[in-house]
């Protein structure tokens, strides 16, 4: 068993208005210093062992392929090996 | 810091960088020999770049587009500035206009529609409308595989992801499938809006010393070169060479609407000229502003809301950010104009000003960066008469015979043909729209046109998009005349009188001479179709280039028309209304199955000489129904497309799931038959007469309206006895299943 | 009456409600802006639908800090009408007037269609010219209206007669209990994800809605009579 | 300065429909042992020093009555201080 944690976000130079706009509301709650906040995805993924693959392999290309959009976003991941206890 | 490295302008000519922006060696020669007498720096020879492409200078285009009848009495704007105008009586207008977003969206589908929404809502706010609906034509490859299910499925999200967000009702479009779309979708999006006539603006900049100020989101590194991106066709691996993806922002846009709506409706004072940023962004805008006043203008780019750092005079002028506007105002107003925006959280700033010389000169940390002609920018591109010559198919498809579909048992094939994705039900669809908002909308998407009331008076908007792309592929000129008709009997079959049309024309490379000749002749045919049912064209966008390694798709002229309907009672729909009322098929069916729906369901493919089209005819036709509407006659009015009278009749009783009984003196392959010019009618049994007097030989009365829920259609050959719940269903859930099934 | 019609950055179905009562029932209505510090002279406030801040994080959360929502609150709590129809249900949810969290749509898409709701409870200031039970049609449009609540709140919900409209047939979104519509404890503030204010006109589909806003105003009209 | 990390996923109990859609979309990929998905959010915000307030408070404030809707998500984030190079 593995625990993979995923991070999906926008490329520096793409416009995140989400981002953008929840900036606005913490200075309009008062927190100027908050000065940049850009937001993205999380996956908390659970994977079994596979005989033939390799953990690595399938949640590469599951990013790349799904959980990212490649031509605006990056991912980056964590995977952990989580000990069964049978 | 980091400092930029730009080529010089020597470099640029001697190692030809201008070839990979898109210039040719002659249009760089006319630039520097001819317009400057001197070599072009780098900033200027990227604003001549994407300035002379296609898709800002129509230099291929433009000798089709003067075909088209642009002028009528009710015309207040035809083609020019941001949208057309129509008149609609009361001192009120109606403006439309439909762009395209085919490149953006085959490599970001979400993003790429959504933008294509966003930039034309802004043509129409612009000319000072408020915006009352969208429509969105659609093309896609066959739903075989996963990359076109996601392409569908994010195109329809973007869309609607904009629209809804914004709150402009999306009430109507069209979806349709084919193998030549498969790498390369259609998404064109149409704006409608409605204007006092006062509150008509122009997108201009004169006045020497006004202000040029840049109101909405800030410039990024956006679409750099996304005009000349739109002009060049695909081949797999070019991958690399894309500029950061357009985000739309449809909330930003929304305070944008309302601010400049605001600005345009109340200060009218200092307010000398508006339009929006969209291709080629800042250049684009600001230099047509000028050369359509006879001005000049300054523009000091240190001022130039930026998003990112060290951002280069190239990059500013050409980047497409969204969701900005340039507006020219009087001098010494701008601190009102700026306490206007910071109402709705915008920024508007001072980027330049008005002179009277001529010239387009950019300003960068104190340095004059870009000194030219600013009419050589807007207006000088070349104008190229491209060759053109009939394709080798046209003259084999008129030596084929006609193809005879093989029709066995007439309700199997019929049930085969409602589950074909272009003819399905698109409900799974527009149900992702919210084609209510601004409570306007009478009749939303699932009927022929949309239509909207305009409150306060007793009048409505009928609107419709349009194009089968077959037809065309078998005979663009016809296929062109057939695609305006059928617009119009949408409008017609919805109770309204068609006033004017705008249209995507979406082709392949014009280069290729077979191509071009396909725009050529369409071209004539939609101007013959224009002149005759008086719809000039008032607005419009050309999309080239949509070819995949080589392939190009069918010839594309979208189609978007709007009608008035002078009084509330006329709107029509076309679902039957009460059992018991009598049906009639108007217009003649004949068996016309080349470039047909059944045809590429059996063959798998179209092919063959078109069918003969009448357009005076049509004009009769359609005449002849819209008076019948107008004296009260007619219950449901829905007119015959794809699929024929078969797919006409049930499509008419679904919503309501009424059933039918009649009989047709037809072979039941008939069914299917595509024949224009056609409609099916119900009206009450007391107005049949009046319906069989006015048509005379061109209307049957085939049967009428029960409350079975059972089709009966009785052939010569064969009756068919049909449940339409269950056909409902098949109908419904194809697209829904096409798009979960696994490949 | 007089109505506040409260605009935030992004409301788009204002104009909806405010010639639902201007038109539709013959009340005073005004837009009110997000940044209003007050509500004096107003009867009852009305949020309406749309996206306000672009639904961008989640739907109303961004909303919720306006100024004009702490008059809101303090309106809420004299006991006079507050009613949130769509993005207004979803900013009284962020902003703890009335309980609960609206996920997104089940089917995970944005739907618009006319939906048939059931009066669930007719003895409220909202409903009191419908019928008990009775089956009304009302469009809805949203692609967050799936209700979620804890089982204790559900529980809650059910014993003081909260739930007032639940999805009659088929339930568009996956909301818990089929609920379409909440009221709060002490009746005054009630929301819902369906449209009444789409529906006040037979020419665009239903005027099933219109009963809805009467209810509101003859309710109110008794009060000011009795006092 | 601070760099702060924000996450925040459903409560176990929520469904999470998305997650779904996306699980079924990895089997149908092919990659069977992908058991489970959950999607969250995940936020990187930049904080100034600010001189009365702790940025451990200002991030706890933003994220629960912002960030997050404690009705349904659970949050956690890491704060980490950055020289300032100036
Ligand atoms: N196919 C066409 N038919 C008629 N008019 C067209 C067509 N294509 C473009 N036009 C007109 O040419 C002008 C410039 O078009 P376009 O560059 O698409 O506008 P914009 O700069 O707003 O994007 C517009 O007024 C448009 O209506
Ligand atoms: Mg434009």
């Amino acid at each position: 068993m593995y625990n993979v944690k995923v991070y999906v976000t926008y490329k520096e130079s793409i416009l995140d208005p989400q981002g953008e706009a929840v900036r606005g509301a913490v200075h309009r709650m008062g927190f100027d210093e908050i000065d940049d906040i850009r937001i993205g995805k999380y996956f908390e993924i659970k994977v079994s062992k596979h005989e033939e693959r390799l953990v690595e392999e399938v949640i590469e290309t599951v990013c790349d392929k799904l959980l990212a959009n490649v031509v605006m976003e990056t991912y980056r991941y964590e995977i952990e090996e989580v000990k069964e206890t049978v | 810091m980091k400092t930029v490295h730009e080529p010089s302008a020597e470099m640029i000519k001697n190692e030809r960088i201008y070839v990979q922006w898109g210039l040719t060696d002659e249009e760089y020669r006319m630039i520097s020999e001819d317009i400057l007498g001197r070599l072009p720096n780098y900033t200027e020879t990227g604003l001549f770049s994407v300035m002379w492409s296609e898709h800002c200078s129509y230099k291929n285009s433009k000798p089709v587009l003067r075909k088209f009848p642009t002028n009528g009495p009710r015309v207040l704007q035809g083609p020019g500035e941001g949208a057309g105008i129509v008149d609609i009586g009361d001192n009120q207008a109606v403006v439309f206009k439909a762009e395209s977003h085919n490149h953006p969206s085959a490599i970001e589908p979400y993003e790429g529609a959504a933008t294509g929404v966003g930039g034309i809502i802004r043509d129409i706010f612009s000319m000072g409308a408020r915006p009352i609906a969208l429509l969105d034509s659609l093309r896609f490859g066959e739903l075989d595989n996963e990359r076109t299910k996601y392409l569908l499925e994010e195109v329809v999200a973007g869309i609607g992801g904009y629209g809804n967000c914004i709150g402009i009702p999306t009430v109507g479009g069209e979806i349709g499938f084919d193998p030549v779309y498969k790498d390369n979708p259609l998404v064109n999006a149409m704006c409608v809006g409605l204007i006092d006539h006062k509150d008509i603006q122009k997108g201009q900049a004169k006045g020497v010393g006004n202000t040029i100020m840049y109101v909405g989101a800030k410039t990024g590194r956006d679409g750099i070169h996304g005009a000349t991106f739109a002009s060049e066709e695909f081949s797999d691996g070019e991958e690399s060479e894309r500029s950061a993806i357009q985000v739309g922002d449809p909330f930003m846009e929304k305070l944008l609407l309302e601010a400049c709506l605001e600005l345009i409706q109340d200060h009218s004072d200092i307010l000398v000229g508006i339009q929006d940023m969209g291709a080629a962004g800042l250049v684009s805008s600001s230099a047509e502003m000028a050369s359509k006043a006879g001005s000049g203008l300054v523009l000091n780019l240190d001022d130039v809301p930026q998003r990112e750092t060290h951002m280069t005079p190239y990059e500013m002028m050409l980047s497409e950010s969204q969701e900005r506007m340039l507006i020219c105002v009087t001098k010494g107003s701008e601190a009102r104009v700026k306490e206007l925006f910071s109402r709705y959280e915008l920024e508007a700033v001072n980027i330049g000003h008005v002179t009277d010389d001529g010239q387009y000169r950019l300003y960068h940390r104190g340095v004059q960066v870009a000194d030219l002609p600013v009419d050589a920018l807007a207006e000088d591109a070349p104008i190229y008469h491209k060759e053109y010559v009939e394709p080798a198919r046209i003259q084999q498809f008129k030596e084929m015979k006609a193809f005879e579909p093989v029709v066995e048992n007439a309700g199997e094939t019929f049930k085969q043909l409602l589950q074909q994705p272009t003819i399905a039900s698109k409900k799974s669809i527009y149900e992702t729209y919210d084609s209510m908002v601004r409570t306007n909308t009478v009749v939303g998407p699932g009927s022929d046109a949309a239509v909207l009331r305009i409150r306060g008076t007793r009048k409505a908007l009928a609107m419709t998009t349009d194009c089968n792309a077959r037809y065309l592929f078998l005979n663009p000129e016809m296929g062109g005349q057939m695609a305006v008709a059928e617009a119009a009997r949408n409008i017609v079959a919805s109770g309204g009188e068609p006033l004017a049309i705008t249209d995507c024309l979406n082709y392949g490379n014009p280069d290729k001479p077979e191509v071009f000749w396909e725009l050529w002749t369409s071209a004539d045919g939609i101007a013959k179709a224009c002149e005759t049912l008086g719809t000039p064209v008032i607005s419009g966008n050309v999309s080239l280039y949509n070819e995949t390694n080589g392939e190009a798709i069918y010839p594309t002229p979208m189609i978007g028309m709007v009608g008035l309907v002078k009084d509330l009672n006329h709107v029509t729909t076309a679902d039957f209304k009460k059992a018991g009322d009598k049906i009639f098929a108007i217009g003649e069916t004949k068996a016309d199955f080349n470039g047909s729906e059944l045809q590429k369901m059996q063959l798998g493919r179209i092919e063959g000489e078109l069918f003969a089209f009448d357009i005076m005819k049509e004009k009769m036709i359609q005449d002849k129904v819209l008076e019948a509407i107008r004296n009260g006659w007619v219950e449901s009015a829905h007119d015959c497309s794809e699929g024929g009278l078969a797919v006409a009749l049930l499509e008419s009783a679904f919503s309501n799931e009424y059933g039918l009984d009649v009989k047709v003196d037809l072979p039941k392959e008939w069914l299917f038959s595509e024949s224009p010019s056609r409609f099916v009618l119900s009206v009450k049994p007391e107005s049949a007469e009046n319906i069989q007097d006015l048509f005379g030989s061109d209307a049957a009365e085939i049967g009428e309206v029960t409350d079975t829920g059972i089709a009966v259609i009785q052939t010569q050959d064969e009756k068919l006895e049909l449940n339409v719940h269950e056909l409902k269903q098949i109908w419904e859930g194809a697209i829904p299943w096409l798009l979960k099934s696994k490949v | 009456m007089r109505f506040a019609v409260i605009q935030f950055p992004g409301s788009n179905c204002d104009i909806d409600l405010l010639h639902a009562i201007r038109d539709g029932v013959g009340e005073e209505a005004e837009y009110v802006p997000h940044t209003a510090t007050s509500l004096a002279g107003f009867d009852g406030v009305l949020l309406p639908g749309g996206f306000s801040y672009g639904d961008y994080l989640r739907c109303g959360a961004i909303s919720r800090f306006s100024n004009v929502m702490s008059e809101v609150k303090r309106f809420a709590d004299e006991g006079k009408l507050v009613f949130g129809t769509c993005n207004g249900f979803q900013i009284l949810v962020e902003a703890g007037l009335l309980p609960g969290a609206l996920q997104r749509n089940k089917n995970l898409h944005f739907i618009c269609k006319t939906t048939e709701l059931k009066v669930e409870n007719t003895n409220t200031k909202f409903t009191s010219e419908y019928e008990k039970d009775e089956v009304l049609t009302i469009p809805i449009a949203h692609g967050e209206g799936n209700y979620y609540c804890d089982d204790d709140t559900l529980a809650d919900l059910k014993a003081n007669n909260q739930i007032v409209f639940t999805y009659a047939s088929e339930n568009p979104n996956g909301s818990v209990g089929n609920i379409a519509g909440i009221i709060n404890k002490k009746g005054n503030v009630l929301g819902m994800m369906p449209h009444p204010e789409r529906a006040v006109e037979d020419l665009l589909g239903s005027s099933d809605g219109l009963r809805f806003f009467e209810s509101m105003v003859q309710n109110f009209a008794k009060e000011t009579t009795e006092v």
